[in-house]
């Protein structure tokens, strides 16, 4: 039943997750006044509960897999993993948030709302198959991103980060739009699956305007994904905001804009990969060592940890480096890995930094294993997951992503990386080491008993690094059948 | 013939001992120790008289104990004449000294309770290997043996493990053995490359179609390990100092029985040896050269056991002569010989230790003589028979060797004569600094040892005056080697009886009729005096030569230097780089926001530049 | 005629820009940048983009840069300070802009196809009419999306502007 | 009437573009800055706009437009944020904020 | 149920019900870890009678797939070189708990689970026959000693775990690497296959990459190992970690390099071994004498006995790199003797840490006056570990040294060194503690062995006899799987090498 000749029923139902989060966000504002003063904690209910509305919208979506909007928008299996990533993430990051608001004396219904605004971006950009979608997308995560950067408003730590952000984000964006106007120019269409048959057609537009194209958008993805030489604003960032904030930083709006990265490149610039298979060969070996060399000596921990995130935006590089279906699925893999594993950690981060975020030095860890023996658990199961430990996902994830650059004769780069992911095993051991072989720090004496949400958000991803790692099938033959993309 | 129990009587009582022995009294360890090594020696007089002639070896085989692939070591025993011959020695001069001690360690406590049994255990185990050793069919159960006397040797020397000098003692004692089988592992070696076997039967079968070099090869490796434990040049260093442990020990062990397992390895190994000329000349060389060494530095020492000690190596440097120039039944004659009279002196030393409450200084003797006679008779029993006397047993076996080396190489003759003058020199000064002239030593009451001392010292006593006459081991033992066509010389016989004689007279003209003349003597030729008196430093030139430039530059060099500043260091290095690299790139970091979107730029003209050049820009 | 108009609103539109770069204090830069973005409608003119022009000069010049003005007036902002500075843009600033715009204006000068002209009048499709059309039709989807990103603003100007009330 | 190479046009918008990144890299005052990111995003419509003469098509238009939204947006929450900055540290100075570093 | 699987998954178990147990109840784990050890320690007892000595090739097989895709199996079972690694793990760890029992305190839960879950790691490793499953043993096992070291050790424990962790873990990710490379080769994990490819030549390596895969290989393992230069985590891991952790680390965790490269490198990369072997052989030797000299120097009783497991282990190394039965069969069964006999050196040295509170031999002097079977139980672990005949270390050194004589004289003598040197380092080391006067210190501070550790001692003891005396129990296993390693070490050669003549005539004798 048509709702007109442009829009179907079919498109809605392929739309459908992102409505709810459209329509839930705007419910939070509406409920706004009469909520907020009584129980703030219902907005992140509701959230939650959203959240799980619009997973289950998008697995039904799946069932509906197709294009939608007059190939506007691609429903297909890549698209419903990330949305079901970006969603998970999402839930994962309200869960640590309600103990976390509530200390720091902050509303709870605009930021769930934008919460739910920018996965609803995300979900966008994961399934957008159109430039100017993508571009859209990418800017409703943004900007709700900026927004829940500097959502501590009095923090002068989060100001910074949100201008930081903000003007950079705008900056590098810029950039992107005018690879999408070259691209557009060069094939007339902004649609991925014209833009290659434009590439590749007989009327070819000439390959170095394609790669000028292709170079100016890499710019603005590789600075969402953090990737280096565009990594430089990630420390910063995730060291500002406040800490739930950074954790979803670092996993949503960064594997959305993997989903982008991979889907761009490996459609509509899959033509060309000899050309930009060197440059990101570059990009992943230079963000790999940069993240883990400046690493080594953080002391603050979500410093440290961004800089660890820009080392495994690297990795999933080595992993599109690869250039074949096996490495999309590695590195949709390891991007849920790498979800799981991180805000796992930055939950960890947020329930010990303290009002106000006071503790935030590896040095306030200390002695955590003795003082709250579960909470250091679950912190040294996300660790040794980011180190790549077997039987946790991460393991698993860098697994993957090596068998396939290996599989695509990538040896060097395997070599150079293995190596990276022994260096960064000192960062995480410092953390290891303080927290075990350590006599317990202020932070930890003061460390609040583990709320029942907060429970939740360390068991829950726990769970999901320990599942990634031991019976890792269950998303990974997803992530196969769903790496062939449509070109 | 269960050959098995002869070595596991002493091993049984060492257990028991060992085990239980702190809680028994002294009785109940004498029970087992002496017992287990007296039933052995009967078992040994069962075995070989039910063996008959022993002309070929009897083999007895019990477990496979080494086995890889094709490559097998039994754990066979077997017995032949010179088995039999050894068999005999060890048993029997064992079960005496075993007796000896009980009178000698009678006060012994120990540095903590229990030094009684320990001391008896340990003299069992050593019984063990040392049967062990001898009854070996193979190499390697030799070499059980072997290392296994070495390590009783240790524990023994070491008795009082309260003073350092014994421990060190032992220490020395123990590596110097292992440098020795060191070269015998080696030999081991290479007759398993060679012969693909360690059993003797093979071996030797086989030895004869072996090409001489690598016969020489394996003769020269042996060697080293008989130099190793029957200190020989340059490896006889340990057996001085060996003397902390207890003079029984120094008896049975240090004289009669495991120094002497060199020879007896080299004897056993003259297959190999026969057709290596090399490696025997080798072998009489050190051998003659070791003898005539050490019996110098016996002639200037005052501790009556070191006199003892440099004696034994000097002795055993005549056997070594006499496997050297290929009389190895000789070597044996002299080894039975000599471990009747060494023991004796041994034993005779002790009694007079025991008998001055563990003075062992001669400068602080003399005039035992009427004091303790019946010690006294006994070491003038052994005193002629080692000086060579006819018809006394050192003299018989001397002087086979000596003609022997004789017909191989005069200038080895006239050099072992010389050197059974110096012996009977130093052996007679000895016996007239202890037990002539008149008591220099502080008061004291002076008493004859007890009975259960004196019949050990008496079977010896009488074994060293006929043993040599009684047992013509040469005889029994001649169908096992080969023969030497050598005739009896007289001339030869009468000129090394003569400096013997000579030697004594010496002596006592220097210390009974004019007891000034020696230290005279020694203040004329003083610094030769030095030179022989301090073991021609010896000891010193391998300590400033060998262990210290090891200690120190192992502790200098290999640790603090290649371990901590080369390899860590270079681990650290690497860690401290890396630290480098990420302290620079942590300084990109500068918070400044146009410092950043100078770094996006920066990556963009990259990034275009090279995705402009991919698609063929130039 | 073209060329002229071309040439002419070019070089105001280049000199405003100069000028928003140029001016230290933000007010200047403002109204530069009201002029670049006034010569662009002229240029979108040119192009046909009727609607465009319209909606630059209304939206654009119109709301947001009123709103920048409106700030800066709010702000009070003054010339810029000379304090501060960084290594990096006076080391590589120049050299890359320089490389940057040598790249890009190379790119689209020498590969961009030949002989395609732009006379006024040679595409009259960007009518308000044939944009709405289009709106409504095939770009429905981003359009309506783009009613999220406003609700986003508004919601993200509350949060972060509004005083506290309690 | 003399017609206007369609380079002419993109090669405009190139240059106003690097205007644009140059204000963003000489300009301390944060207004200034945030400016110099409309001034790009107008040389990128430019394109978009100049494309859509060359294609014939509307579509360059809506691009255009979209990216006016999006810039209408980005004014709100960037000016925004950055009257919040000016709320807590008193300074538009960009090379002052700078706090969090190496 | 697969008994082997049983044994695998036991010690999991219990580790699992250990973190159940209460955290006051310090006792209760250590009672647990008691009774569990125990009892995974008499079940792997069942492992060697049930051993078809006769048949060569893997036992107790179990193979279920684990992950589809890449094709992943849950794949283990044992051959003569593994059953008597897997049973020295179960072995060492009730003694373990044993030499604990007193001595940890603090944290006792903790402890004790991690002792289990790292004796899960270490059956794992040896059992393991799924490429990638050896590799998540391999890491795995790496966890539990980290924080055994780490928080249980002494003064600089935290540099020594870090270092341990850092060491390992850069060798291992190289052969992660070359795992990867061999299953995008290959199409499986399965070792079995593999080998099977590699004999039947569907599967062929190139030169270059044979070596490149067998260096991979080859550094993870020689860093376990240790072998010289690689050596230098071992001494600060070894004097850092608790009794316990010293005992698991030199007796079973530094097998998983050496059985590593019997297992893996040689019928893998044969060619590459033996175009490798005069390298690692010279690395070896340079560790044994080496390793002795520097050990003679130390001043630390447990870094003294950790350079001598640097020596130990070169013999090992020399000796699978001999590349005869021999020498292969010395190596395996040195492994076994190290780890008995380094294993009670390391506890007899915590007996006496735990008792006086130091680790310096100066501190020491007169212990045998003190505690006499105390000394007599450390003079005959001294006495296995200089490889004294009759004790277990002998047989298995004059194999090696056998075996590699046969190949090349001239190893065999520089090689041979290593046993003069070991005489040196240990007598010393057990004169200047044991022997001498008793200071009253000494006296009061040093009681003789108590029932509990006589239960530790003794059986450790027992074994250094039985594997001396009567190798025969242990041997023939092993050797059947040498054997087929050395064969396949043969058949596996697609480039010409040159095979040394002297251990070709060694091997038809």
């Amino acid at each position: 039943m048509p709702v007109s000749n442009y829009v179907n029923t079919g498109d809605m139902i392929r739309f459908l997750p992102e409505i709810i989060l459209a329509i839930m966000g705007t419910v939070l504002m509406v409920l706004d006044p009469v909520l907020q003063k009584r129980s703030s904690n219902a907005f992140g209910t509701i959230s939650v509960f959203s959240l799980l509305a619009a997973l289950a919208a998008s697995a039904y979506a799946y069932q509906n897999a197709g294009p939608a909007f007059g190939g506007m928008l691609t429903v297909d299996g890549f698209a419903t993993f990330f949305r079901i990533l970006v969603i998970v993430v999402g839930i994962l990051t309200i869960l640590p948030s309600y103990r976390f608001l509530a200390r720091q004396d902050a509303e709870t219904s605009e930021y769930h709302a934008l919460l739910l605004y920018s996965i609803a971006g995300q979900c966008l950009m994961a399934a957008a198959n159109e430039l100017i979608i993508v571009f859209i997308g990418l800017e409703i995560s943004s900007i709700a991103s900026y927004v829940l950067a500097g959502y501590l408003r009095d923090d002068k730590r989060a100001n910074e980060a949100a201008l930081k952000y903000f003007l950079l984000g705008s900056f590098a964006t810029a950039f992107f739009l005018y690879g999408v106007a070259l691209i557009y120019g060069a094939t007339g269409s902004v649609n991925l699956t014209m833009v290659r048959a434009a590439i590749t057609g007989s009327n070819a537009p000439s390959p170095v305007f394609v790669g000028v194209a292709a170079a100016l958008m890499f710019v603005g993805l590789g600075f969402k994904v953090s990737a280096s030489p565009f990594q430089i604003w990630a420390p910063d960032v995730y060291q500002g905001a406040p800490t739930p904030v950074t954790a979803f930083l670092s996993a949503g709006p960064k594997a959305a804009a993997f989903a982008v990265f991979l889907r761009i490149f490996m459609t509509a610039f899959e033509p060309i990969s000899n050309g930009w298979e060197p440059l990101v060969w570059i990009s992943a070996l230079l963000s790999m060592t940069i993240g883990n060399f400046a690493a080594l000596l953080q002391s603050n921990v979500k410093r440290l940890l961004a800089y660890s995130s820009i080392a495994h935006a690297g990795y999933v590089l080595v992993a599109l480096t690869a250039r074949s279906d096996v490495g999309t699925a590695a590195a949709m893999f390891y991007l849920a890995a790498y979800a799981f594993m991180n805000i796992g950690a930055f939950a960890v981060v947020s329930h010990l930094s303290g009002k106000g975020e006071r503790y935030q030095n590896v040095d306030d860890f200390a002695g955590l294993g003795q003082k709250q023996p579960v909470t250091a658990a679950m912190l040294a199961i996300f660790l040794l997951s980011l180190i790549g430990v077997p039987l946790t996902g991460g393991f698993f994830g860098k697994f993957y992503i090596f068998k396939a650059a290996l599989e695509s004769h990538l040896v060097w780069l395997t070599v150079i990386g293995l190596l990276n992911s022994a260096v960064a095993a000192y960062y995480y051991l410092r953390i290891l080491v303080v927290m075990y072989m350590h006599e317990p720090s202020e932070a930890a004496n003061n460390a609040e008993p583990l709320t029942p949400g907060l429970s939740a958000a360390l068991i829950l991803p726990a769970l999901g690094t320990l599942l990634l790692g031991i019976f890792p099938s269950w998303v990974l033959d997803f992530a196969g059948k769903s790496s062939t993309l449509v070109k | 013939m269960q050959l098995w129990l002869i070595p596991l009587l002493p091993l049984a009582g060492f257990a028991i001992n060992g085990l239980f022995g702190r809680r028994f009294s002294k009785g109940l360890v004498n029970v087992f120790a002496i017992g287990s090594v007296v039933l052995s020696f009967a078992w040994v007089l069962k075995t070989i008289a039910g063996l008959g002639d022993l002309n070929t070896a009897y083999v007895e085989h019990y477990f496979t104990w080494i086995q890889s692939g094709p490559f097998t070591i039994n754990w066979d025993f077997a017995v032949d004449r010179l088995t039999a011959v050894m068999l005999l020695v060890v048993t029997g001069i064992g079960s005496l000294i075993h007796i000896y001690s009980i009178g000698y360690m009678a006060h012994e406590h120990g540095p903590h309770h229990g030094g009684y049994y320990r001391f008896f255990a340990y003299l069992n185990l050593f019984m063990f290997f040392m049967l062990t050793l001898v009854l070996a069919a193979n190499f390697l159960v030799l070499f059980v043996g072997w290392e296994g006397v070495g390590l009783c040797s240790y524990l023994l020397i070491g008795f009082y493990f309260d003073k350092k000098f014994a421990t060190d003692a032992g220490n020395k004692a123990f590596i110097v053995n292992r440098i020795g089988d060191f070269g015998f592992s080696l030999a081991m070696f290479y007759i398993v490359k060679t012969f693909a076997s360690l059993d003797f039967s093979t071996v030797f079968a086989k030895a004869a179609g072996a090409p001489e070099s690598t016969l020489t090869l394996i003769g020269l490796l042996l060697m080293v390990g008989a130099a190793g434990k029957s200190a020989q040049i340059p490896l006889y260093v340990w057996l001085p100092d060996a003397m902390a442990g207890p003079t029984p020990v120094s008896a049975l062990i240090h004289a009669a029985t495991m120094v002497t397992a060199g020879v007896y390895m080299t004897a056993r190994s003259f297959p190999i040896y026969t057709h290596a000329p090399v490696a025997m000349e080798v072998i009489a060389v050190i051998g003659i050269a070791t003898a005539f060494f050490a019996a110098t530095i016996g002639i200037t020492q005052n501790d009556i056991k070191k006199v003892f000690a440099y004696s034994t190596v000097s002795q055993l440097g005549y056997m070594f002569v006499g496997v050297g120039v290929g009389a190895f039944s000789a070597g044996i004659y002299h080894l039975v010989t000599h471990a009747f009279f060494k023991a004796l002196l041994f034993l005779g030393a002790g009694s007079v230790i025991h008998s001055l409450s563990g003075e062992q200084d001669l400068r602080n003797m003399g005039g035992l003589r009427s004091k303790i006679p019946w010690t006294f008779w006994t070491m003038v029993c052994a005193w002629v028979a080692i000086s060579g006397i006819p018809p006394f047993a050192g003299f018989f076996s001397k002087d086979a060797i000596l003609l022997a080396a004789y017909h191989y190489a005069p200038w080895i003759y006239w050099l072992g004569t010389l050197t059974a003058g110096i012996t009977a020199f130093y052996v007679s000064r000895a016996m007239f600094l202890a037990f002539f002239g008149s008591y220099r030593g502080h008061e004291h009451h002076i008493h004859e040892s007890p009975a259960v001392m004196m019949v050990p010292l008496t079977i010896l006593g009488l074994l060293s005056l006929v043993g040599g006459y009684l047992f013509k081991i040469p005889v029994f033992l001649g169908s096992l080697f080969p023969a030497l066509e050598e005739s009896e010389d007289f001339t030869l016989m009468a000129i090394s009886v003569a400096a013997g004689l000579l030697g004594i007279l010496i002596a006592y003209m220097m210390y009974v009729a004019k007891p000034g003349m020696a230290d005279s003597l020694a203040a004329s030729l003083k610094g030769l005096y030095t030179l022989v008196y301090n073991k021609y430093f010896v000891d010193e030139i391998y300590g400033a030569a060998v262990v210290s430039p090891v200690v120190n530059g192992s502790r200098a060099v290999l640790w603090k230097g290649v371990d901590v500043e080369v390899i860590d260091g270079a681990a650290n290095g690497i860690a401290s780089r890396a630290q480098d690299v990420g302290s620079v790139l942590r300084r990109l970091q500068s918070g400044n926001i146009r410092s950043y979107a100078a770094w996006v730029l920066f990556g963009s003209v990259m990034v275009i530049v090279a995705l402009g050049m991919a698609g063929g820009f130039r | 005629m073209d060329i002229f108009l071309f040439l002419l609103f070019a070089i105001i539109a280049v000199v405003a820009a100069i000028n928003v770069v140029v001016q230290t204090h933000p007010i200047s830069s403002a109204v530069s940048l009201i002029g670049v973005m006034g010569s662009l409608a002229v240029l979108y003119l040119l192009l046909g983009a009727e609607f465009l022009a319209a909606a630059q000069v209304i939206v654009y010049a119109g709301a947001i840069m009123v709103l920048f003005v409106f700030v800066i007036m709010l702000l009070n902002a003054g010339a810029e300070a000379k304090r501060g500075r960084s290594l990096m843009v006076q080391l590589l600033g120049v050299p890359l802009l320089v490389a940057l715009l040598g790249l890009l204006a190379y790119f689209v000068q020498r590969l961009f196809p030949q002989g395609v002209t732009v006379h006024f009048g040679g595409f009259t499709g960007g009518t308000a009419e044939a944009v709405g059309r289009a709106l409504f039709t095939s770009y429905v989807l981003p359009f309506e999306v783009t009613s999220l990103l406003i609700l986003i603003a508004i919601i993200g100007a509350i949060v972060l502007a509004r005083k506290e009330l309690d | 009437m003399t017609e206007v190479p369609i380079s002419w046009y993109l090669t405009l918008s190139a240059i106003l573009f690097a205007l644009g990144v140059a204000g963003f890299l000489f300009r301390r005052s944060i207004i200034t800055v945030f400016m110099s990111i409309e001034l790009m995003l107008n040389a990128v419509n430019l394109s978009f706009i100049t494309f859509s003469y060359q294609f014939k098509q509307v579509n360059g238009h809506l691009f255009a437009f979209f990216v006016m939204v999006v810039a209408a947006a980005e004014a709100a929450v960037g000016l925004a944020i950055i009257l919040n900055i000016f709320k807590n540290r008193a300074t538009l100075n960009i090379d002052e904020i700078d706090s969090m570093k190496n | 149920m697969n008994l082997l699987t049983v044994v695998l998954f036991l010690p999991l178990a219990g580790f699992l019900i250990a973190l159940m147990i209460p955290r006051s109840s310090g006792g209760g784990s250590r009672a647990w870890a008691l009774v569990l050890s125990l009892v995974t320690f008499i079940v792997s007892l069942a492992l060697p009678v049930m051993f078809d000595r006769g048949f060569t090739g893997e036992q107790f097989a179990l193979d279920v797939p684990w992950i589809a895709s890449p094709d992943i199996h849950f794949y283990i079972a044992m051959d003569g070189v593994s059953l008597w690694l897997v049973l020295l793990s179960t072995f060492l760890t009730p003694i373990c708990v044993l030499i604990s029992w007193r001595y940890i305190q603090h944290r006792a839960k903790e402890f004790y689970a991690f002792l289990l879950l790292l004796e899960f790691g270490l059956i794992g490793v040896f059992i393991a026959q799924d490429l990638f499953l050896f590799y998540v043993f391999w890491e795995v096992s790496l966890v539990p000693m980290y924080f055994l070291v780490g928080i249980w050790g002494h003064e600089r424990r935290i540099y020594a775990a870090v270092k341990f962790f850092l060491f390992t873990m850069a060798g291992s990710v190289l052969m992660l690497a070359a795992i990867i490379y061999l299953y995008n080769r290959a199409g499986t994990f399965s070792y079995p296959a593999i080998v099977t490819m590699l004999s039947s030549g569907r599967l062929t390596f190139a030169g270059n990459e044979q070596m490149l895969l067998f260096l991979a290989f080859f550094i993870a393992f020689a860093i376990k190992v240790p072998l010289f230069p690689l050596h230098t985590w071992l001494p600060d891991a070894h004097v850092e970690a608790p009794s316990a952790g010293s005992v698991m680390l030199a007796s079973v965790m530094l097998k998983m390099g050496t059985y590593g490269i019997l297992h893996f490198c040689l019928p893998m990369f044969p060619s590459a071994s033996r175009t490798c072997a005069p390298w690692i052989a010279i690395l070896s030797i340079i560790g044994i004498i080496y390793g002795a000299l520097v050990s003679m120097v130390q001043p630390n009783m447990k870094k003294l006995v950790a350079y001598s497991s640097v020596s130990h282990l070169g013999f090992v190394v020399l000796g699978i790199f001999s590349f005869t039965q021999l020498g292969l069969d010395g190596a395996v069964y040195q492994m076994l003797n190290h780890g008995i006999s380094t294993g009670a050196l390391f506890a007899l040295v915590g007996l006496l840490y735990e008792r006086k509170h130091s680790l310096a031999i100066g501190d020491y002097g007169g212990v045998a006056a003190a505690a006499p079977w105390l000394s007599t139980a450390f003079l005959i672990t001294t006495l296995a570990s200089i490889g004294l005949p009759l004790l277990n270390n002998f047989v298995g050194e004059f194999l090696v040294l056998q075996g590699v004589a046969l190949s090349n004289y001239t190893w065999a003598i520089y090689a041979a060194i290593g046993v003069i040197l070991s005489a040196c380092y240990m007598l010393w080391l057990y004169q200047r503690v044991f022997y001498g006067e008793a200071s009253e210190d000494v006296r009061s501070h040093v009681p003789d062995l108590n029932l509990r550790e006589w239960a530790a001692v003794v059986p450790l003891i027992v074994m250094m006899i039985w594997m001396g005396v009567y190798s025969q129990s242990f041997l023939p296993p092993v050797s059947k799987a040498t054997a087929r390693v050395l064969d396949q070490a043969q058949i596996n050669v697609p480039f010409r090498v040159q095979i040394d003549r002297n251990a070709e005539v060694a091997r038809a004798r």
